[in-house]
This record gives C-alpha cells, structure tokens and sequence, in this order.
C-alpha cells in the first residue's frame, strides 16, 4: 500500500502555485514564469522521488506553465502589430484569482466550522417509535452498496457457487461475532465476503438486524468509518 | 471555582445530556470539585428550577435531569408527532427498487431484498411515494408499482430522469479509504 | 392564550428540541396564534436568553435553537467524550464553490480547484452538507449541485445570503503574511 504524504502545498497544482508566489514573493499580476516554472518542476521531481501518486494533474500544470514560459519567449512585437496582444498568463492568473477567493471563502467557512463546533444543543431524544428510522437518504444507501459491490471484483463468482449462505445463517453469523467483539467495522464485514451473492446476502443481514434492532450502526469518529455494534440487551 | 460558575456549567451539562447525570459523572467533569459543594450546587439549582413553571430538575436513576413539566407534554407530544419523519431504511430501499425499476412488481423487489415487502409497499403507498401503475400481463396479473409525483418532490427532483444514474453513483463513491483521509482531525491541522 | 404562557410554552418546545423550530412550526404546535405575537414572544424569550450566562437563542437554519455557549464547551466536550472534527480543506473549498455558485456542475467546481473532486463531493452528500439538485441542460445533462440545511446548521447559519460576500471577508481576514499590494490590486478589480 502506497503511503500519502500530505504536505499543505501539495493538495492541488493551484496550491502548489500559489504557495510557489507566496514564497518567492513575486507579484501575482507579472509572475516570472520561467522562474516559477522551474520552481514547480523542482517540486514535481520531488514528489516524484516521494513516490506520490497524485501527479496527473500537476503534470498537466507544469505543462501550462512551460506552454506559457514559450509563448512568453515569441517575439512579441510582430504579433502586436495585427492586434493587441494578451498577456499569455492571463488565463493562469485569473483562475490563480479566483481559487484563492474560495480559498478565503473557505477560511470564513473553517472558522464559522470552528465556532459553531463549540455551541451544544438538546441531544436528540430516543423517542420511542413504531418503525424504526435512519438518518439516510437515497444516495446514502445506493452509495454504501455501490460500494461494497465495487470492492469485490465481480471475477471472483462462477455460475456455480461452492456454497450458498442463506440470510438466516449471515445473520447469525454477525451475531455471533458480535458476542466476542463490541463492534466490526462495515467494511470488513465485507472484505470477508468470497462472493457477490454473499456481499448481497450480507447487506441484506444487515439491514435486517438494524431494522429488528438487534445491531446498531454507529460512525464513532464522526464522518468515519461506520460501525456495526450489538445492540444493548 | 466559584459556585455561581459551577451552577452554571451544571445547568449547561445538564441542558446537554438526554439522560440522567449522576453527581460521580458530574464530579468527574469538574475535576477536583469536592462532593459537598456539587451536591449544594444541585441542589440549589434544584430550586431555582422549581420556581420555572414549565421545566424541573428531577432525580431519576440515581442522576439528575432536566424535564418539561407535565403540563407541557401536549404541545412537546404534538411537536414531535408533527415532525416530519424519515423515511426507514426499508422503505428507502424498496422505492429505489422502484424508481430505477418502474414498473416494478413486487416478486421483483422482493427477489433482491430477500424479505417479504407488502407492509412497506402499504406505507409507500399510504405516504403517496409510490402508486400502482397497472397489472402485469403474466400469470397472476400481479400489481406493478411506479413513483409518484410526491416521491420527486421529495427528493427534491424535477423529473425521474433526474434521478442520479448508478454509474454517476459510481463515479462519486471514491476509491479506497478516500473518504477517511477528506476528514482531519482538529489537531493534525493545527 | 396569555402571553407568558405562550412564552413557556415556546420555551419548553426549543428546550426539548434537537434542531432549530422555525416560526411556522412552532406556529403549527400552537394552534391560532397569531405571527406578530409569536414573534414578539420569540424577540422577548431571547432577549432574556441574552442575559443567561452558559445559553442563548440562536437563529439557524430558519429557525430558532437553544445552544450552550462557547465557553462552556470544554466541559461538555468532556462529558460526551467528544473530540471536535473537522472538514478537510478540500472538502471546505469545494462547499464554499457549492455554496456561493449553486446550482453549480462538478466540472465547475474543478476548473477552479485544479484537481477531482468527486470524492469530496461524495463525502459531502453522503454527510448531506449538499444534495443534487437535478440535472443541467447540457450535454451529458450534469448533476447539479446545492447546499442543504444541514449545511446552514454545520456553519451555525440564519440563511444562506448570511455567507459572508468577499468583500466582508477580506475585511474580516486580514491575512498574516499576504503582500499588500496583492490585495490592493484585487480590491481594484472588484
């Protein structure tokens, strides 16, 4: 398994840019694009070196930039008598622009996040109700399958399959792992899975004993990974 | 700490917590508080809320909560009955049978959910998510379902084309752990 | 019905509540009153909140909610044993896109963020902080993106126009090391 190091600069080519101007304190209106674009380059082989696998679209960056470096290396005059000509990074600029507008944007956001983390409202009560309800939408549940089945390469079935588990055997199955262990996480209840029709049947025992009650889905860090625990007797 | 400061986190604590507080857990959040003066404090609050008309502090299971008096229980019990509920996971799972398999008949729905359905069709069908369609040409004439102009409002859609394809699905749900990693805690970022 | 019982019985509704009651639905639970005077009660209610310590009365997301103030998160955060999370940056950038464009398409959204983003996007659905709205009327008919309530509650939001305009950012965020002819120049843009 690939390791990521994630650096602050490294999250996106315009990140790298803009922390690349920032460093070398160049005006981002007349960027010094051939020295930038060596700087960038620079960068690009030592993420290169790191093994990091996020370099498509950095490469497709680096590629602008020395588009721009040529352009900007043309004669200019002879251009300039049939019209007036663009600056070749004004594109660059202006997408630089507007990203670090949403970048700002997103600092307000960050900060309305952190203020509002601090505010605790009446947890919801545990009324007691007929049909039990989920905090999911429709994406929620086609995502969580989609998934699952995605995991599993869909060669590992043939027409015949060694054996069938039923969905009252799963179901037992989880239960009883439950006994020994407090929770299993949602995704290896799956990776254990020889085939689709038991990823299937999985899915289903699942549903099954969050809607008897039995077993309770839980993201205890939250946003995380989801959680299957036994339900309290 | 002051007492006047102790009360009022008590009263925060208590304001945030669905179950009864026992005056251990209490004494366990603030830290080096000797009994007494938490169980004065309690008390004192105690009081303070029996002079409120609609709310209490009562003492259930050995902790202390925070309650809306009796005389209240009609408005709270409509509040929560009006509440708009959430569909369950059945029946979001038999409408998206439906809605990507219209006209869908029940054997259909059942042969992938593996359970037996009518009772959530019937309250597809009571909320007006769902609507019988016509019956099929086969043996039995079974009813075939469709969704309803409400199960588009619902989710906010214009029409059911709108609906997110599984391939478009597919695209959004990321590789791997991906997900996890979109998440940082507080501490890694500061 | 007298106003100070309408004033606690408003009270004991926000206090059982897990989310913010907007006018209509507290209009909903108390049967025939008029709106002036549940807005008056609401402004008297919270103006006596002001003056609590460890509470308030906060507008957010159309509606009026009972929170605890930010002083007294540490003890509530202990008493939950929760650890306050955090959106990525990632996922931070690609709301405000969503927040301040919508209904805006994913490839909008990557034109200006550099990279893919459809798994921040899926991580965003799935903690229903956006939702698709439909689909565009172009080639390939793109999902449509848009921020949902959730949102407005996770940012502690009266409504969206409340985001604040870029302008007001920048006179809120001074930033530390930034050049300040940079931020001139852009000024001058605008």
């Amino acid at each position: 398994m690939a390791y990521h190091v994630k650096l602050e600069a490294y999250e996106g080519p315009l990140d790298l840019l803009l922390y690349l101007i920032k460093k070398e304190e160049v005006d981002i209106w007349d960027i010094p694009i051939a020295q930038i674009a060596g700087e960038y380059l620079g960068y690009i082989n030592m993420m290169k070196l790191l093994d990091l696998d996020v370099i498509g679209e950095f490469l497709v960056m680096a590629s602008t930039l020395m588009k721009i470096k040529s352009r900007m290396l043309l004669p200019q005059e002879e251009e300039a008598i049939e019209e007036e000509i663009e600056d070749p990074r004004s594109e660059l600029i202006e997408q630089l622009l507007e990203y670090e507008m949403y970048k700002e944007r997103a600092k307000t956001l960050a900060e309305k996040e952190e203020a509002q983390s601090k505010l605790f409202a009446r947890p919801e009560a545990e009324i007691p109700s007929s049909q039990p309800t989920f905090e999911a939408s429709l994406f929620d549940l086609l995502t969580a399958f989609r998934n699952v089945l995605k995991e599993k390469a869909p060669e590992i079935v043939r027409e015949i399959e060694p054996f069938k588990i039923t969905l009252e055997e799963k179901v037992e199955e989880i239960l009883k792992r439950l006994e020994s262990k407090e929770k299993i996480s949602f995704s290896l209840l799956f990776k254990e899975c020889l085939s689709k029709g038991e990823l299937i049947v999985t899915f289903l025992a699942l549903l099954e004993l969050i809607k008897q009650k039995r077993v309770r889905i839980r993201q205890p860090k939250l946003f995380g990974e989801i959680a299957v625990y036994r339900a309290p007797a | 700490m002051e007492r006047e400061k102790i009360k009022l986190i008590v009263e925060a604590l208590l304001f945030t917590s669905h179950e009864p507080l026992s005056e251990k857990r209490l004494a366990e959040v603030l830290e080096g508080i000797d009994k007494k003066s938490l169980r004065n404090t309690l008390e004192e609050l105690r009081r303070e809320y029996q002079e409120k008309e609609n709310l209490e502090i009562r003492e259930v299971a050995g902790g202390y909560q925070i309650f809306t008096r009796q005389d209240y229980a009609p408005w709270i019990e409509k509040l929560h009955r009006t509440r708009p509920t959430r569909l369950s996971r059945a029946a979001l799972e038999t409408l998206a049978m439906v809605a990507y398999n219209q006209p869908v008949i029940r054997v259909e729905i059942e042969s992938v959910r593996g359970v037996d359905t009518s009772g959530v069709l019937h309250t597809l069908l009571e909320k007006n998510l769902i609507k019988i369609l016509g019956r099929k040409k086969v043996i039995g004439r079974p009813l075939l379902y469709g969704v309803t102009d409400d199960f588009l409002k619902y989710f906010g859609l214009k029409d059911i084309n709108e609906l997110p394809s599984l391939k478009e699905i597919r695209e959004l749900v990321p590789e791997k752990e991906e997900t996890d990693e979109e998440v940082k805690e507080s501490e890694e970022e500061n």
